[in-house]
């Protein structure tokens, strides 16, 4: 079972690793994911939206579909948390 | 040699969450306690987080929250900022990792009623009798 | 488990007073955090999780009964379905008033303010909607979490 | 309410009714049942018009937030989408009168909390099946996935237990689809489904593209239980509350059988997922094992509920094979199997919650005798069974034939025989259920328990969805036709 399972890590870290190997040089400004979108969410994000945390104006409204689901994923948690432990108290009674 | 090395130097960030994830998957699928389980899930969550965050390093770009008087009369330079995508997206996954965590602990809480134990071992035993 | 809870090591004098004084600094660094987060690294997550850790805090050094005197789980259960319903609802309004979904630029006709500072003012509504509901959910999870459901002494 | 918000409405409805049914159920139970038939109802409603409006005008391309769709969030509501949208409002209506009952009996002083996470489950499907940004569709699949953490949870037992694998599993399959998100927008630095579609082609990238297509699709045969990584289902969704594993089973699986469709057809496109003929055959190995195991294990079975759980495994092996036979017949079978494996899966399940209620226990010892007592619910099991089994006029048929003819036209004679023979092993399964239903042991019927020929039918809220059901599994069985016509062929892409 501990093979397996270290077998199994091994093979995923390694095709991990193999996968990097097409990857920009760390930190490179040139690499796609600092020149494609993110340049525009940098240079309009504070005329669209009046809001200086370019982090927040993008959490907030540019992907605020995303973060209602966030809200919605933690009320979800928290309701679950209640609803597992609460048969405890019935079976106690 | 020289190739592998000077490859592992640019990219080493990489490196060490591969290295992280590796850590947490082990002990996800290869721990027989559960409580260990759950922590390996968290390691690989912090894993996956050190990746997205590495994605969104620039050099020589400093934090995403700008000038906004400033930047509504002459705009900003994309370079001197670093990406703010990924900071969002690991918003929401470091929210995600906490609610999954919060479910599987109360989980936890119950299968200790139940059963007594976290250790998987001896749970199974007590289940075959 | 008894046993440790009638030892009770959170009952001392220092840690009480300390904790009394601290909660109301952490709320108000907690409310700073969520609606300062246009201008600095914050917003509503951050934020709310302080909020919470304030009274995470004082059911610590208290008890979870204690920390309920504060917020009882009838309030807990309001904010944690309002601020989910805050979200949705500002979403769900901006759909009704011709935009699209969570477009808060459309709330305009509600009260003309200007699509670009409804956005900023949306922003900031969705926020605090998600501080209250991280919030809440927070103490939720340490009170259900710390008492096995039970939400009466905790540790 | 304006049309073009409409399919947005689908999810938000159901979603704000979960928050009124947490603050106001609680105390107040005779508020649950109108809430959530309520808010169920207008989601059918509204996912018709979205389908009509979307066979008339054609595909919708929608932006939350006003945002252009690179920068802000998309969703595409085409064909296909629009169907599973319609199937996931009608299965969950369907279920949630059945749901209510069962949660009555099993769950008292929890239905508020119950419901709260059931409508949020429904919401997550919705907001699935029409999200086109590859991050959105992790949180989505995230809120899927607690939602029912929790819902299995609830159960008695082992459920804890169960439960907490499957959020092991579940978490190693969300987390490997996140990975595989990653690399994909290091590379192109977009999420969004379409953007990656026209960018990844273009790039000199095979080894990191490779790798994201393993990883997401590793994640999803996780989410999905797929034949080596299945381990976690049967347990979960056999010790469940009857009333969660009405609603989970029938939808969570074949809902990331779309996600996967979707993200093969949309977001890699064929022609760099098919690449490889070792993957493609090693896929399709895997899926008629799949086939041949899950029937084989589910002949071993006690319990009637924990058998239909491995018959889903199989199941899935249908759909992953058809859709991996990379021809438009396997794929109009894959489509059509999600389907009428929803409803067929909605049907057996919908009969085990009702005798569940009935008599406790779906022990294959307690079904003796138990048409006399319980004649029209038999009455739909038998209908249920012929679809699983591929009679011709229920459902099941049409899709198995589409299967074969894929599977004889990608010559993977593997797969056509596993087909043939799970379909022999249903044969079996539930020719044995059906003749202990049946002609079960009058004889000790007296000292036995639930023995007695009395009439005993299961209450009306429980019968209607299920005699509604029983009867679309031949209303869908007639006009697939029509619906291969005007659905499922105006989303093949044209070199399949």
């Amino acid at each position: 079972m501990k093979g397996l399972a270290l077998l199994a890590t091994m093979v995923t870290g390694a095709l991990l690793l193999y996968g990097t190997g097409d990857f920009p040089p760390w930190g490179d400004p040139q690499d796609p994911a600092s020149t494609y979108l993110s340049p525009v969410y940098i240079e309009k994000a504070v005329e669209q939206t009046h809001v200086p945390n370019i982090v927040t104006a993008i959490l907030g409204d540019y992907r605020g579909y995303d973060t209602m689901f966030e809200t919605v994923v933690i009320y979800c948690a928290g309701m679950a948390v209640l609803s597992v432990l609460r048969r405890n108290r019935e079976d106690e009674e | 040699m020289e190739a592998v090395i000077s490859e592992i130097v640019a990219k080493y960030n990489y490196w060490i969450y591969v290295v992280l994830m590796m850590i947490g998957f082990y002990a996800m699928i290869g721990k027989r306690n559960l409580v260990k389980k759950l922590l390996g899930m968290n390691i690989f969550q912090t894993a996956i987080i050190l990746f997205f965050v590495s994605i969104g390093v620039k050099k020589g770009g400093g934090i995403p929250i700008v000038d906004k008087y400033q930047a509504l009369a002459g705009g900003v330079d994309a370079a001197t900022v670093v990406n703010p995508l990924p900071h969002v997206l690991m918003l929401t996954a470091i929210v995600v990792g906490v609610s999954v965590t919060g479910v599987a602990l109360a989980v936890l809480i119950r299968i200790h009623e139940e059963f007594g134990t976290l250790e998987e071992d001896e749970i199974l035993e007590k289940l075959r009798q | 488990m008894r046993d440790i809870n009638e030892h009770t090591p959170g009952e001392d004098l220092i840690i009480k007073t300390a904790v009394r004084l601290m909660v109301p600094f952490a709320q108000l660094f907690g409310l700073y955090v969520i609606v300062h987060g246009h201008y600095s690294p914050g917003g509503g997550f951050q934020g709310g999780v302080i909020l919470g850790a304030a009274f995470i805090m004082l059911a610590l050094a208290f008890d979870v009964k204690t920390s309920q005197q504060y917020m009882t789980i009838r309030v807990n259960t309001v904010f944690n379905n309002l601020g989910a319903a805050i979200f949705v609802g500002v979403g769900a309004l901006s759909a009704i008033f011709g935009g699209l979904f969570l477009d808060y630029s459309a709330l305009d006709k509600l009260i003309p303010m200007g699509p670009v500072e409804w956005r900023s003012f949306g922003i900031f509504l969705v926020e605090v909607g998600v501080g209250f509901t991280v919030m809440s959910i927070m103490v939720l999870l340490y009170w259900n979490l710390s008492s096995g459901g039970a939400m009466d002494e905790g540790l | 309410m304006s049309t073009p918000n409409l399919h947005l409405f689908v999810l938000v409805v159901p979603l704000l009714s979960a928050l009124a049914v947490n603050l106001w159920g609680r105390n107040n139970r005779q508020m649950i049942a109108p809430l959530v038939l309520g808010s169920l109802a207008f989601s059918v409603l509204g996912s018709i018009v979205v389908m009509g409006n979307v066979l008339r005008h054609g595909t919708i391309s929608y932006t939350v937030g006003n945002w252009q769709p690179p920068f802000g969030i998309e969703l595409i509501i085409d064909p296909l989408s629009a169907m599973m949208m319609v199937l996931i409002s009608v299965v969950a209506l369907l279920a949630s009168f059945s749901s209510l009952k069962s949660a009555e009996q099993e769950l008292p002083g929890r239905e508020a909390f119950f419901f709260t996470l059931y409508l949020i489950l429904i919401a997550g499907l919705h907001g699935l099946v029409l999200t086109g940004d590859a991050f959105n569709l992790y949180v989505l699949l995230e809120i899927t996935s607690i939602t029912s953490y929790g819902l299995i949870a609830m159960g008695r037992g082992r459920a804890a237990l169960s439960s907490f694998n499957y959020i092991i599993m579940g978490t190693i399959g969300a987390c490997f689809y996140l990975l595989g998100v990653g690399y994909i927008y290091i590379l192109t630095g977009t999420l969004n489904m379409a953007d990656i579609a026209r960018i990844l082609p273009t790039l000199n990238a095979p080894v990191a593209t490779t790798t994201a297509i393993a990883f997401v699709l590793v994640g999803l045969w996780v989410k999905m239980a797929f034949f080596p990584l299945h381990a976690w289902l049967p347990n979960a969704y056999s010790h469940a509350p009857t009333g969660a594993g009405t609603m989970v089973a029938p939808l969570m699986t074949k809902v990331t059988v779309y996600l996967m469709i979707r993200v093969i057809l949309n977001v890699y496109t064929p022609a760099l997922v098919f690449t490889h003929d070792w993957v493609t055959n090693g896929v399709m190995w895997a899926a008629a094992i799949a086939i041949v195991c899950g029937s084989a294990l589910a002949l071993g079975q006690k319990d009637l509920r924990r058998m239909l759980t491995y018959i889903i495994i199989a199941e899935v092996g249908y759909m992953v094979g058809g859709v991996f036979l990379a021809n438009s017949n396997g794929l109009t079978g894959a489509i059509l199997h999600i389907v009428n494996d929803s409803l067929m899966t909605l049907c057996l399940f919908l009969v085990v919650a009702a005798i569940i209620y009935r008599q406790g226990s779906v022990s294959l010892d307690s079904l003796q005798g138990i048409f006399r007592r319980m004649p029209i619910t038999m009455a739909a099991f038998t209908l249920g069974a012929f679809a699983m089994i591929g009679v011709p006029p229920t459902c099941g048929f049409f899709s198995k034939w589409y299967l074969i003819l894929g599977g004889i036209d990608g010559g993977h004679w593997e797969f056509v025989i596993a087909l043939v023979v799970s379909s022999l092993i249903n044969v079996i399964l539930f020719f044995r259920i059906i003749e202990l239903a049946y002609f079960g042991s009058l004889a000790d019927g007296e000292h036995h328990e639930h023995g007695s020929t009395e009439r005993h039918e299961a209450p009306w809220w429980m019968l209607k969805p299920l005699v509604i059901t029983a009867v679309l599994l031949i209303v869908v069985g007639f006009s697939t036709g029509p619906l291969i016509n005007n659905v499922i062929s105006l989303i093949i892409p044209a070199g399949f």
